[in-house]
């Protein structure tokens, strides 16, 4: 059998083969995460700068607008920066207009603030869904305590210790919002810079990166974290490896399976070419 | 009264369909044919018509995902004109067409469209209930659907012109690994390269527009074509201007572009 | 009767089952694939009664906008194709739905896509890049021209755009491994979410 | 005469307010644009329950034809049946409702648009050859961006990821606009041609 031959057949492999191949090059890395070396870049460094400088006790007000669909693109991003800032002892103000946002501020609350021994009310609190989208940002911003009654879990926010201390937009140092799609950082750079000179840094998909980049040129935005990939260096920074370096072991594995599908194809096609052309 | 910051869109509107309309009107009026490059992704439809009526399986159409009441729609009616030229091919060749919808409003218009092309071909009771089917508003629901058809009808010919969304290279690559050859073709950027990566053959952007007057071969259609050419010179040419203009430092057309088409 | 690891296991189940299409079509596949419509149907069902009830009918009859019957009526026609000789009333909807997308393209294509696209090209002739993205603009047009035959500079010119826009659809292409591997690991994270593992 | 030309005038009324009201600053207009969008909402709405219809009736006949594999009709119409009357009964914003909405479709429609990955696989092993010029620019880009994207292609080289964010940047842009500007003329042409009546696929050609 000629190599041209061989190629042939291997090209003619049933395409069920090379999808259990796909499906394993990302299931392993899921299950077994393994050390994926992230170079970081500026962007989820400037964040983690920009936490490191602020005062212990500064209040971070994060907007969790992720869906089940975006999960893996954005949800490692977001449980890094909150545990980022708990590990500094800033006090976190967990918001949404999404909702199903609160899902995934309930599962950082879960699986970061409760095992540091950090106290609800007190280091952080999750006030909740509200809808409206861009307006009801702008009504939170100017007066929380008008805009929430009570909290997530039904307690009256004015009772709430950290609530004390948050009443406007002013008394907060960063915004962070992890967004999904909506009016993602345009919406927050209307109602949280233009207004009041508020820091933010953007979370989105790669998908909605691009259309952020004049925002991030005029320096309305502090740092854009783009998909998994920022997650994963921000979990490299904090030295916390979580779903996104998990994420980034799957997309590494199956960028390299692809290359060398494409590679295979194109060397049974280089070896075919003279055949072809004969028939 | 003119918003004062959208004269120059009103403007871009309004000459623009002139220059359209007038082309048609001449089209009409028996102006000479003007010559036309040739889309091959057109004649592959007649192909696809041809395949199928050899192997005896369905053609299977759908406009995409896209809705009706948005920028897009210009997108899904387009699509919507090559379902009306299967279905009277359909009929005319005795081929079993598939034609699946997401939008309601679509497949309303889709129903009228198929039963009218079947009648064109003089076969009116070819078409069935069966013909236009809603499979579901829900984007991924829709596209499992499709994938069933695909495993279990095994269309020869998958045509997907129109607006198309993330599902866009699942259902190309479905219907070619179920046997099928794939025609696709959307206005909407970022699934063209699926499209071009999968299908055999493709209209990209404007094509899927200019693919009536090809079919069709109206003169409505060949003179708005012809309008629409003259529009594109139209923009290179203040494009180029405006290029010139800039390099040479004076940014007048530009910031009175920023300023008055909004 | 909802508890969490029922969901777990009916997002996981159901996960796998719609993965099963990977490997042929199969009976699990056909009953998740079926289910999967149909409950999208009765979602649609659902919102669309709600969008009926609360920006049809309440503001009708609660508030008085008697205008909101116009909508109402030709939404009933809509279902007139059912009654023979009538189904031509149904036309009259559509007609709606039809001068919504026809007045929205027509209204916001100039502005959006046309001149704010001109305008973002008009970039000095200074640099390599910018020659690259005024050629390949200027290519693309060029390419789209069918009813001129142009010349050989405007051909060259089309064959430039082409190879611009080959460049679009591979950087295209390639972010969509990314992104579509991002989200088969969701998928497959609600599979693994069954066996215990996060 | 009431059959076609009722609906082509009702369309470039409709169409002309919705045009004018982007242009001119006239209160009336304004409201009466947001009157139509409503109407838009009330209409898709009813379209909904027409399409829904067809699909119940496909499935219908197949049970009571009892084709093959009519007992999957029978669980797409319970499925429909239970999201569509329950949610009625209870509206969407029930818990119930919500958890078969959050466990039960959600996860079948993540499933779906996860399986892309694997079509893009099967595709990359099938298509994705250099056969011509433009084949190969195509290909080039795309392994340049994939690497760019995965901490491998920074290993190989540092200049990896910025020749992916230039072609992102540079050629990428210089192919989206041509498309763009062209198709959104030949958009405006389609959009010209149904306004004032000489495109009639939108209600059947010659139908009436």
């Amino acid at each position: 059998m000629s190599f041209a031959d061989f190629m042939l057949r291997v090209q003619s492999v049933d395409t069920r083969i090379i999808r259990v191949l796909v499906f394993l090059a990302i299931l392993i890395p899921l299950v077994n995460p393994l050390p994926v070396p992230m170079v970081v870049t500026d962007a989820p460094r400037t964040l983690y700068d920009f936490i490191e400088q602020l005062p212990p006790g500064s209040v971070m007000l994060v907007d969790t607008n992720i869906s089940a669909a975006y999960r893996p693109t954005l949800y490692g991003t977001a449980e890094a920066v909150f545990s980022h800032a708990m590990r500094r002892g800033l006090r976190v103000v967990l918001t949404s207009f999404a909702p199903e946002g609160p899902m995934f501020n309930e599962q950082m609350i879960e699986s970061v603030a409760v095992p540091a021994g950090k106290v609800y009310g007190v280091d952080y609190v999750h006030l909740g869904y509200r809808a409206g989208g861009e307006g009801a940002v702008a009504e939170v911003l100017r007066d929380f305590h008008g805009a929430y009654d009570t909290d997530f879990h039904g307690n009256r926010v004015a009772d709430i210790p950290i609530m004390q201390d948050v009443r406007t937009a002013r008394d907060v140092s960063l915004v962070v919002i992890h967004s999904a799609g909506g009016y993602a950082g345009g919406g927050w750079v209307r109602q949280a810079v233009d207004p009041y000179g508020l820091p933010l840094a953007v979370s989105v998909t790669g998908v909605m990166a691009p259309s952020h980049y004049p925002y991030t040129d005029a320096g309305q935005i502090i740092a854009l974290l783009s998909d998994m990939k920022s997650g994963a260096e921000y979990e490299t920074l904090i030295q916390r490896p979580g779903v996104s370096l998990a994420g980034m072991g799957a997309q590494t594995f199956a960028h390299i399976l692809i290359i060398l599908l494409i590679f295979l194809s194109n060397v049974s096609y280089f070896a075919n070419r003279g055949r072809r052309a004969k028939k | 009264m003119i918003y004062p910051d959208k004269y120059l869109s009103l403007f871009t509107l309004l000459a623009f369909c002139a220059i359209i309309y007038y082309q048609i009107r001449s089209q009409q009026q028996g102006a000479p044919l003007p010559w036309m490059r040739p889309i091959s992704g057109l004649s592959a439809i007649d192909e696809a018509v041809g395949r199928a009526t050899e192997m005896g399986r369905p053609i299977h159409f759908s406009p995409g995902v896209g809705g009706i009441v948005d920028e897009e729609a210009g997108q899904v009616l387009a699509g919507l004109q090559y379902l009306g030229y299967l279905a009277e091919q359909a009929g005319k060749y005795d081929i079993p067409l598939i034609a699946t919808m997401r939008n309601p409003i679509v497949y309303t218009m889709a129903e009228d469209i198929a039963k009218e092309g079947f009648a064109r071909a003089g076969a009116p009771e070819k078409y069935t209930p069966e013909t236009v089917r809603f499979l579901s508003d829900a984007q991924m629901a829709y596209a499992a659907g499709v994938l069933g058809i695909f495993k279990r009808e095994k269309p020869a010919a998958n045509v997907m012109i129109g607006a198309w969304y993330a599902e866009t290279m699942m259902l190309a690559e479905a219907a070619t690994n179920a046997g099928a050859i794939s025609i696709g073709g959307t206005a909407r950027l970022f699934q063209i390269p699926y499209l071009v990566v999968t299908c055999d053959y493709v209209l990209i952007g404007e094509e899927i527009f200019a693919g009536g007057a090809y079919l069709a071969k109206d003169r409505v259609q060949l003179g708005s074509l012809r309008g629409q050419d003259i529009c594109k010179a139209i923009c290179a040419v203040v494009l180029a201007a405006g290029i010139v203009l800039v390099t040479v430092g004076a940014t007048g057309l530009r910031d009175f572009i920023a300023q008055y088409g909004r | 009767m909802i508890s969490e690891s029922l969901g777990i296991w009916m997002a996981g189940l159901l996960s796998i089952a719609i993965f099963s299409y990977l490997l042929g079509d199969n009976p699990v596949f056909k009953l998740a694939e079926h289910m999967f419509v149909g409950a999208g149907a009765g979602h649609a069902i659902t919102m669309g009664f709600g969008n009926i009830r609360d920006v049809g009918w309440i503001p009708m009859v609660r508030d008085g906008r008697i205008t909101i019957i116009v909508a109402m009526v030709a939404g009933l026609l809509l279902y007139s194709r059912f009654v023979r000789g009538y189904s031509w009333l149904a036309r009259w909807g559509v007609a709606v739905m039809v001068g919504i997308g026809t007045g929205v393209l027509l209204r916001g294509l100039p502005a959006a896509q046309i001149l704010a696209q001109i305008r973002a090209t008009m970039i000095p002739l200074n640099s390599i890049d910018n020659l690259i993205i005024i050629l390949g603009t200027l290519g693309g047009i060029s390419f789209f021209m069918f009813t001129f035959k142009g010349n050989a500079a405007t051909h060259n010119l089309g064959l430039l755009g082409r190879l611009a826009m080959m460049v679009c659809f591979g950087a295209a292409f390639g972010n969509a491994v990314f992104q579509r591997t991002g989200q088969a690991a969701g998928a497959i994270q609600n599979m693994l979410k069954v066996f215990g593992i996060e | 005469m009431a059959t076609k030309t009722m609906p082509s005038a009702i369309l470039a009324i409709v169409a002309t307010v919705m045009i004018l009201d982007n242009f001119l600053n006239i209160p009336v207009l304004g409201s009466l644009s947001s009157e139509i969008r409503i109407w838009g909402v009330i209409i898709a709405a009813f379209a909904l329950g027409l399409a829904s219809i067809n699909l119940a009736r496909f499935h219908v006949v197949r049970v009571a034809r009892q084709t093959t594999d009519w007992p999957y009709s029978v669980a797409c119409l319970i499925a429909m049946a239970a999201f569509g009357l329950g949610g009625i009964a209870a509206g969407p914003g029930n818990d119930y409702y919500r958890f078969y909405f959050a466990n039960f479709f959600s996860p079948m429609a993540v499933a779906t648009m996860g399986m892309t990955i694997f079509f893009i696989a099967t595709a990359a092993f099938r298509a994705v050859t250099i056969r011509s010029l433009e084949a190969g620019v195509l290909l080039a880009a795309a392994l340049v961006v994939m690497l760019g994207n995965i901490p491998l292609g920074d290993a190989i080289s540092p200049h990896i990821p910025d020749a992916a964010e230039w072609i992102r940047r540079i050629p990428n842009m210089a192919g989206q606009r041509g498309i763009l500007i062209t198709s959104a003329i030949g958009s405006i042409a389609f959009g010209l041609r149904v306004l004032i009546g000489l495109e009639r696929t939108q209600f059947g050609a010659g139908a009436g």
